[in-house]
């Protein structure tokens, strides 16, 4: 028998009766083949908008669904949830966007009316092929992986692990704590990074529900939502984690160094010992150092060992190797974090050229009290500087290298300007392009700087020379720059200069990222699946991400996003079951001559060939229903469902019926 | 005079057909033979990669 | 009750008459099963008899060939009224066969190339054939040769195919099986081959797909046990239909095609492009045009026997 | 009656249709000459697709995907370039000019581009005139009839 | 190599040291330099900033002429080299003007397709004829000869497409495949003050000052550059800047070319290194002389 169906056109208020003749356009629907009946309706996506439609298929006059409206991406579920409620398949609604793709776009009503009329057209011929898609459902394993063990990742593992949750943490480094690890004091409220960030890395390497593996890299990801399948390689760190207890005689004794001897202050910048087997810093966790093969008296000259004579606890093995885990995870949550800017490249600041010319990451390692300047602010040569200059945006906001905001440079400038009014009689001059001071908190920190008397000159700086030209300036660091407030190009001679280095996403995220069926922006940066609602999970289900390995975000906002993340990992571990996407493509086996034109088509691995049957098969749970192994199929043999060729062709012909 | 036609002229290859006009004696006063058919190998083989001609020619005659 | 059966031929070769003679002793079963009465390429037979027959008189008509001019629309016509089963035979009477590709130029063209230009022809009146001519005071009449080659079901309603060029005999054989004990499919199906593409039963093996870059056949010796496609060798055979035995994949030529497409394929050709456009390797657009530099001569490596049934049927006149 | 080209867009969900989504909202104004169908990646955008459409009495086919790198589904947007210009190369055998059909990659964030690639398409496809595929289609073969005036069919291009 | 040549205006009058230089060594460096037929201003000096769209339809001319020739064309002037390359640029990234443009040209019965090479001489010597052949095709070494190079504010301003903006190297290789040896000093892009000179005479003075000193301070016995304005303003300006400032700078200002000339064993005067305003120091004769009887 043939489709019923019921075809509504809504008139937004005016925003689409204002455009388009209503009348015309539900006459017009009214003879298109298959239709039952016609309503058109203020606001259809309103109650009792919603009321009529489903009055309608309760009474079994109709059995489809078109509404012509706003975007499918607008109210689709809405629609699709009349259907359901009132027992009609949510697959077999049909939307035609009258609203953003003609109304608003287009001035002349006519054309607009007759647009409408095709767009309306397709969406009934459209629906006329529809099938009803059962959802589909797959159970979700409660542990959870966590790439990534900066604040971010603590902070994500942490909330499932007290939620009773297994998490399996993997660290690149051979400790967590990431890049807050190596901060002094945080902005604006300049409590110490230490002091908020310790206890809860402590709690990570004790939890019993997590699993840490520091020093350790993503290898292999398969499976799909609820059920992946994780490989993780552990790198030898050539020390037993199980007898260290971290005493330290090793690195005491070790007569290799992993910064160069004769090196000035600045070059010896470091947190933890200097020499070959190491601490990347005293609160390191796990608390057990690591061997640097590079330096290594014993891996470079072939003997030494002193640090394995001196360990009364035996952990040091030399013989140690490469280590792969397997894991089941139901979810993962990215959280890979950032790398600063290298700014050797901007050739005008003479970075890595003039010593004093230091960034912003070896300012904060200067700063941290356990560094090796012992938090003293000092030149090269170990004396105190006199004047600093902090430039801005060093890498960001700059169509040659980054064209994005870095967002933290801002306000660690501010806090930077504040250390050294804290610790030196330096003079402090900030160059800014635009002050961005956009938190709780923050315009009121930039405030109170004002008072400390720092310096702050709009303009982006054209070049660090150490060119005197007038008296006063020998010796010095001259920032050329011109003070866009004033209108005049000023050289400011100081001692030191801190560039404030923008965010980027780290060495290896796109490997990571591909692992996980994640796409990566041109700025290099993981994609969320929505910018606005759904700025933490990814197109990809299962896989969420947080932190500066979605964009460079300050720790307020990465915290934030962890605990978004986990409380979504959490609601879909409650539910323990999950439904995945039902417009998935279909092999028919009938129809598969197995000639694998479709075979590395999939982006996410979903189609695979059965050697017994010598036809493709593809696992639906995979599918993300891109549609693009159907393009390709030469003989029909594989389907999209919702977006099956019927259904496209009956479209195209919709579409192009009006004139 | 009388109109004689023989079409299709069959038990061969390809198509043919012969008219043939008798005179008033019922002599033969002319006959035409025919070939109704045209396929235009001679036009679609140009521009056609060397390789490919065997293949397309052979489908001239197939008998 | 013996079946009565018409063969007849539109623009074809023949290839597909001596197929059925190629039955070689299974012809004595046809023989048994059926009565023939009509065959041009066989027995004598006038079309004014066939003009006499009464309507539905045949049991199963077999037309091979595409349909080029009046004559053949006529008779293929009078043959539909005449037979109670219309089937078309061979990739001419179901794609337009080979001879469809002269859809790629106006009639007018390809009369001014055969009869004008081409080399070995002398004819400097230059004349054309008419549809009526005078001949020494004698009318005489030539069918119109028509504009666009049109496939069988084109100009009428077929109730069943058989592939291929030439259909493969066995399968003509097993098609009249099926005729002769009553089992045919539904209407319109492809009777005598395969469901599947032809890499269902191409002997070669078949990995994944990644092409750098198309070879012809003189560039490069094919291996004998790989995919011909993987090798770089343009084939037809993911996108056409099985049954033919894999004739010319065994005798080391990649398939082109003549099995045509599977069921609810709208576009052989341009199905296969989209094919084999899927599994190259470039990503830059550059290195993609630099590729496809070496596919020469798409419209007709894509539908070597397709284009007069391919959506768009002719190059835009 | 002027000429008003007919363009048929195939715009992938996540990008180009989002993107012509933000027209909307932003009220950009561009020609009502396009007709978009939204399909999920320009991957699924089958070159029978486009002629398809051609063939129905489209003057010109847009096809819209995400910037390379930035495909929802990692490389759909890539299969969709090949595909293309595999297709762009066989149309002039078909006598249409390849400029007829033209693929563009449009992000969500550039609504106002949208609209600009429409206007340009569609004057540049206002230039090259109606295709009118069936209708040339038709009236070269008015004359290819059958003696005995048997009625002329409508071409179809209908899969079999 | 060939070459469409374009000269420009400063060549021709008060840089014709620079061009007798490029016509003494192009023979010997197998350069073709076939001159622009017919060829108009750039489209630089005022009316760029006055009658934008004008001084791009005359600048264009220049290139829809020479775009007859089908091969780059080559300037050794680093003025015209970067308005005829600014005019590429907004005529490929701007519609509407190169719609204006292309009308202005049609009038004149020409037409731009925008596809035509614009390069600096400079370029074409060290990257298409390479150090490899100029140090083989060197008579003599130039061994022990301090030269600052400077590449003034505009070959590689925005974006050179042959060399770093922020630390172009281009010049410097050259000079050491010449055997000499190159200073390093921070203002070999910085502006020399020449376009002020007439407007803001004090500021160019200090501006000129300033890049003597820096090239002095780091022991350079003289500067080589590659653009007219830089070498006239330099030189000629050098006895005021001294008189101003009580300085005593004497540090001859070069053309790349003449240097080359040089090493290829060539006369001084055919170079017209006799002609500078800043004489040939002592030291310098001694190398150049040296050089050849070396």
């Amino acid at each position: 028998m043939a489709e019923r169906i019921g075809v509504y056109v809504c008139h937004c208020g005016t925003n689409i009766a204002g455009k388009v003749n209503i009348d015309e356009v539900v006459k017009y629907a009214k003879e298109l083949e298959n239709v039952t009946l016609v309503r058109d309706y203020k606001f259809m996506c309103s109650d009792p908008g919603q009321a009529m439609i489903e009055k309608d298929i309760k009474a079994g006059v109709i059995d489809r669904v078109v509404v012509a409206s706003c975007s499918p991406l607008m109210h689709e579920n809405t629609f699709r949830k009349v259907c359901e409620r009132s027992g009609v398949n949510a697959y077999l609604f049909a939307m035609a966007n009258i609203r953003e793709q003609c109304s608003w776009v287009h001035l002349d009503e006519a054309a607009s009316t007759e647009k409408a009329k095709g767009l309306i057209a397709a969406a009934v011929a459209r629906s006329t092929w529809l099938e009803p898609l059962e959802k589909r459902v797959v159970p979700i394993n409660p542990r959870t992986l966590v790439i990534g063990g900066g604040i971010a990742g603590i902070q994500a593992a942490l909330d499932l692990a007290e939620a009773g949750k297994e998490v399996v943490l993997v660290e690149r480094d051979p400790s967590i704590g990431g890049h807050m690890a190596k901060f002094d004091k945080t902005f604006p409220t300049l409590d110490c990074a230490a002091c908020i960030l310790t206890p809860r890395m402590v709690q990570v390497g004790q939890h019993k529900n997590i699993t840490l593996l520091s020093y350790s890299e993503l290898a292999e990801v398969s499976g799909y939502v609820g059920n992946f399948k994780v490989k993780v390689r552990e790198k030898a760190r050539y020390v037993d984690r199980d007898l260290c207890n971290g005493c330290g005689m090793c690195w005491e004794k070790c007569p290799g160094t992993r910064v160069p001897r004769k090196g000035n202050v600045h070059e010896k910048l470091s947190l933890g010992p200097t020499t070959s087997i190491y601490m990347p810093f005293m609160q390191a966790v796990p608390a057990v150092p690591v061997i640097d093969r590079d330096t290594c008296t014993y891996f470079q000259k072939g003997k030494c060992r002193t640090c394995e004579k001196v360990c009364e606890r035996h952990a040091i093995k030399f013989d140690m190797e490469d280590r792969i885990h397997e894991f089941e995870v139901g979810n993962i949550i990215i959280a890979a974090g950032l790398q600063t800017f290298d700014p050797s490249v901007m050739k005008r600041y003479r970075y890595g050229i003039l010593p004093n010319v230091v960034t912003a990451l070896e300012f904060e390692m200067m700063n941290c009290a356990a560094g090796s300047t012992n938090g003293k602010i000092v030149l090269a040569d170990g004396s105190e500087p006199k004047a600093i200059g902090i430039l801005h945006c060093i890498g960001s906001r700059d169509k040659d290298y980054h064209e994005y905001c870095s967002r933290v440079c801002c306000m660690y400038a501010l806090k930077f300007a504040h250390l050294i009014k804290e610790k030196t009689k330096a003079e402090v001059y900030n160059f800014y392009i635009d002050l961005r001071c956009f938190g709780k908190g923050y315009e009121e920190f930039y405030d109170r700087l004002l008072g400390e008397d720092v310096r702050f000159i709009r303009g982006k700086v054209g070049e660090i020379t150490d060119m005197p030209i007038h008296e006063g300036e020998e010796g010095k660091l001259i920032v050329r720059v011109e003070d866009t407030l004033l209108g005049v190009v000023r050289r400011i001679p100081v001692d030191m200069v801190v560039l404030c280095t923008g965010l980027e996403a780290p060495k290896g995220l796109a490997a990571v990222a591909k692992m996980c069926s994640v796409s990566i922006g041109k700025d290099g940066f993981l994609i969320e699946k929505h910018p606005k609602l759904g700025p933490v999970s990814t197109a990809t289900d299962g896989v969420f991400i947080v932190g500066a390995c979605q964009s460079p975000k300050d720790i307020p906002d990465t915290v934030a996003q962890a605990s978004a993340a986990s409380s979504a990992v959490l609601s879909m571990i409650m539910r323990e079951k999950i439904e995945i996407e039902s417009a998935t493509a279909e092999i028919d086996e009938e129809k598969c001559s197995g000639c694998r034109i479709c075979n590395n088509l999939c982006p996410y691995l979903a189609i695979r060939f059965d050697e017994e049957k010598k036809v493709s098969v593809i696992n639906e749970a995979l599918c993300k229903g891109c549609g693009t192994c159907v393009a390709a199929c030469p003989s029909n043999a594989i389907r999209a469902k919702h977006f099956s060729n019927k259904q496209i062709f009956a479209e195209i012909e919709g579409i192009l019926s009006s004139r | 005079m009388k109109r004689i036609e023989i079409d299709p002229i069959t038990r061969l290859e390809g198509h043919g057909k012969i008219t043939i006009f008798l005179n008033e004696q019922g002599q033969v006063d002319n006959a035409f033979l025919q070939i109704p058919e045209l396929r235009g190998f001679e036009k679609f083989v140009e521009g056609l990669p060397i390789e490919e001609v065997p293949r397309v020619v052979t489908r001239i005659c197939g008998v | 009750m013996k079946l009565k059966i018409g063969i007849y031929w539109g623009a074809a070769c023949g290839g597909c008459d001596v197929a059925i003679l190629d039955t070689h002793e299974k012809l004595l079963e046809i023989a048994e099963m059926a009565d023939i009465y009509l065959w041009p390429v066989a027995m004598d037979f006038k079309y004014s008899d066939l003009r006499a027959m009464k309507d539905g008189f045949l049991d199963v008509a077999l037309y091979s060939g595409g349909v080029r001019n009046s004559e053949n629309e006529e008779i293929a016509k009078l043959l539909r009224k005449k037979a109670k089963v219309m089937i078309a035979l061979g990739a001419c009477a179901q794609l337009g066969g080979v001879p469809g590709l002269a859809n790629m130029y106006t009639r007018e063209e390809v009369l001014r190339r055969v009869y004008l230009e081409s080399e070995s022809t002398v004819n400097t009146e230059g004349v054309l054939p008419l549809e009526s001519s005078k001949a020494e005071g004698h009318e005489l009449e030539l069918p119109h040769l028509y504009n666009t080659v049109k496939t069988l079901d084109q100009v009428v309603d077929v109730d069943y195919t058989i592939p291929g060029c030439p259909p493969a005999s066995l399968q003509i054989y097993s098609a009249l099986g099926l005729i002769a004990d009553d089992m045919l499919p539904k209407k319109g199906s492809v009777i005598g081959a395969g469901d599947r593409a032809l890499c269902d039963e191409c002997p070669r093996k078949k990995g994944e797909k990644t092409i750098t870059r198309i070879y012809r056949t003189h560039e490069k010796l094919p291996d004998a046990e790989t995919c011909f496609l993987e090798q770089g060798f343009i084939c037809l055979g993911p996108a056409t239909r099985s049954g033919c035995g894999s004739r010319c994949i065994k005798s080391g030529t990649p398939c082109r095609g003549c099995y045509g497409p599977l069921d609810d394929v709208a576009d052989q050709g341009i199905k296969m492009l989209s094919a084999l456009a899927s599994v190259m390797e470039p990503k830059e657009e550059k290195d993609i045009n630099a590729m496809l530099d070496t596919v020469v001569d798409p419209l007709r490596t894509f539908h070597r026997f397709s284009l007069a049934s391919s959506i768009l049927r002719r190059r835009k006149a | 009656m002027a000429f008003e080209p007919r363009i048929v867009g195939f715009l992938c969900n996540w990008c180009t249709y989002t993107g012509a989504d933000l027209a909307g909202t932003a009220r950009v104004k561009y020609s009502p000459n396009i007709r978009s169908i939204r399909v999920m990646c320009s991957g699924r955008v089958d070159p029978v697709f486009v002629i398809k459409a051609l063939f129905e009495g489209a003057d010109g086919v847009l096809i819209g995907g995400c910037h390379p790198g930035d495909c929802h589904y990692q490389e759909g947007n890539y299969k969709a370039l090949r595909r293309y210009l595999l297709l762009k190369r066989i149309l002039p055998e078909y006598g249409i000019e390849p400029g007829r059909v033209r693929l563009e990659w449009v992000s969500a964030s550039e609504g106002e581009r949208f609209g600009h690639v429409v206007d340009e398409f569609t004057e540049e496809i206002r230039k090259l005139g109606p295709l009118s595929i069936k209708e040339s289609l038709f009236e070269s073969m008015k004359t290819d009839v059958a003696h005995h005036g048997e009625e002329h069919q409508a071409p179809t291009g209908e899969a079999r | 190599m060939k070459y469409t040549y374009y000269p420009g205006c400063s060549v021709n009058a008060t840089a014709n040291i620079y061009r007798d230089s490029i016509a003494a060594i192009a023979p010997a460096l197998g350069l073709e330099l076939e001159e622009l037929e017919d060829w108009n201003c750039c489209g630089a000096t005022a009316y760029m900033s006055v009658k934008e769209l004008m001084s791009f339809a005359i600048s264009a001319r220049n290139l829809a002429i020479a775009e007859q020739h089908h091969r780059d064309v080559v300037t050794p002037c680093s003025a015209c080299y970067t308005v005829l390359n600014k005019t590429n640029h907004y005529f490929a990234d701007y519609p509407e003007l190169r719609k204006k443009i292309g009308q202005a040209l049609e009038a004149g019965g020409l037409s731009y397709s925008g596809n035509l090479r614009v390069r600096h001489l400079l370029d074409v010597v060290c990257n298409d004829i390479g150090y490899e052949k100029i140090t083989s095709l060197a008579k003599k070494k130039l061994a022990g000869l301090k030269v600052a190079p400077y590449y003034g504010c505009q070959i590689v301003r925005p974006d050179s497409g042959f060399d770093d903006p922020d630390e172009p190297t281009t010049m410097n290789r050259l000079i050491e495949a010449l055997g000499a040896e190159c200073v390093d000093y921070r203002m070999k892009t910085s502006c020399c003050g020449a376009s002020l000179m007439g407007t803001q005479e004090d500021l160019a003075m200090r501006l000129c000052r300033n890049l003597l000193l820096d090239a002095q301070q780091n022991g350079a016995h003289c500067i080589v550059t590659i653009c007219p304005l830089c070498q006239m303003n330099l030189d000629v300006y050098q006895g005021k800047v001294n008189a101003r400032f009580k300085t005593k700078f004497d540090i001859p200002v070069l053309y790349f070319t003449q240097l080359i000339g040089v090493s290829l064993g060539l006369p001084l005067r055919d170079l017209g290194l006799n002609r500078l305003a800043v004489k040939l120091t002592k030291p310098i004769k001694k190398i150049f002389e040296g050089a050849n009887n070396g």
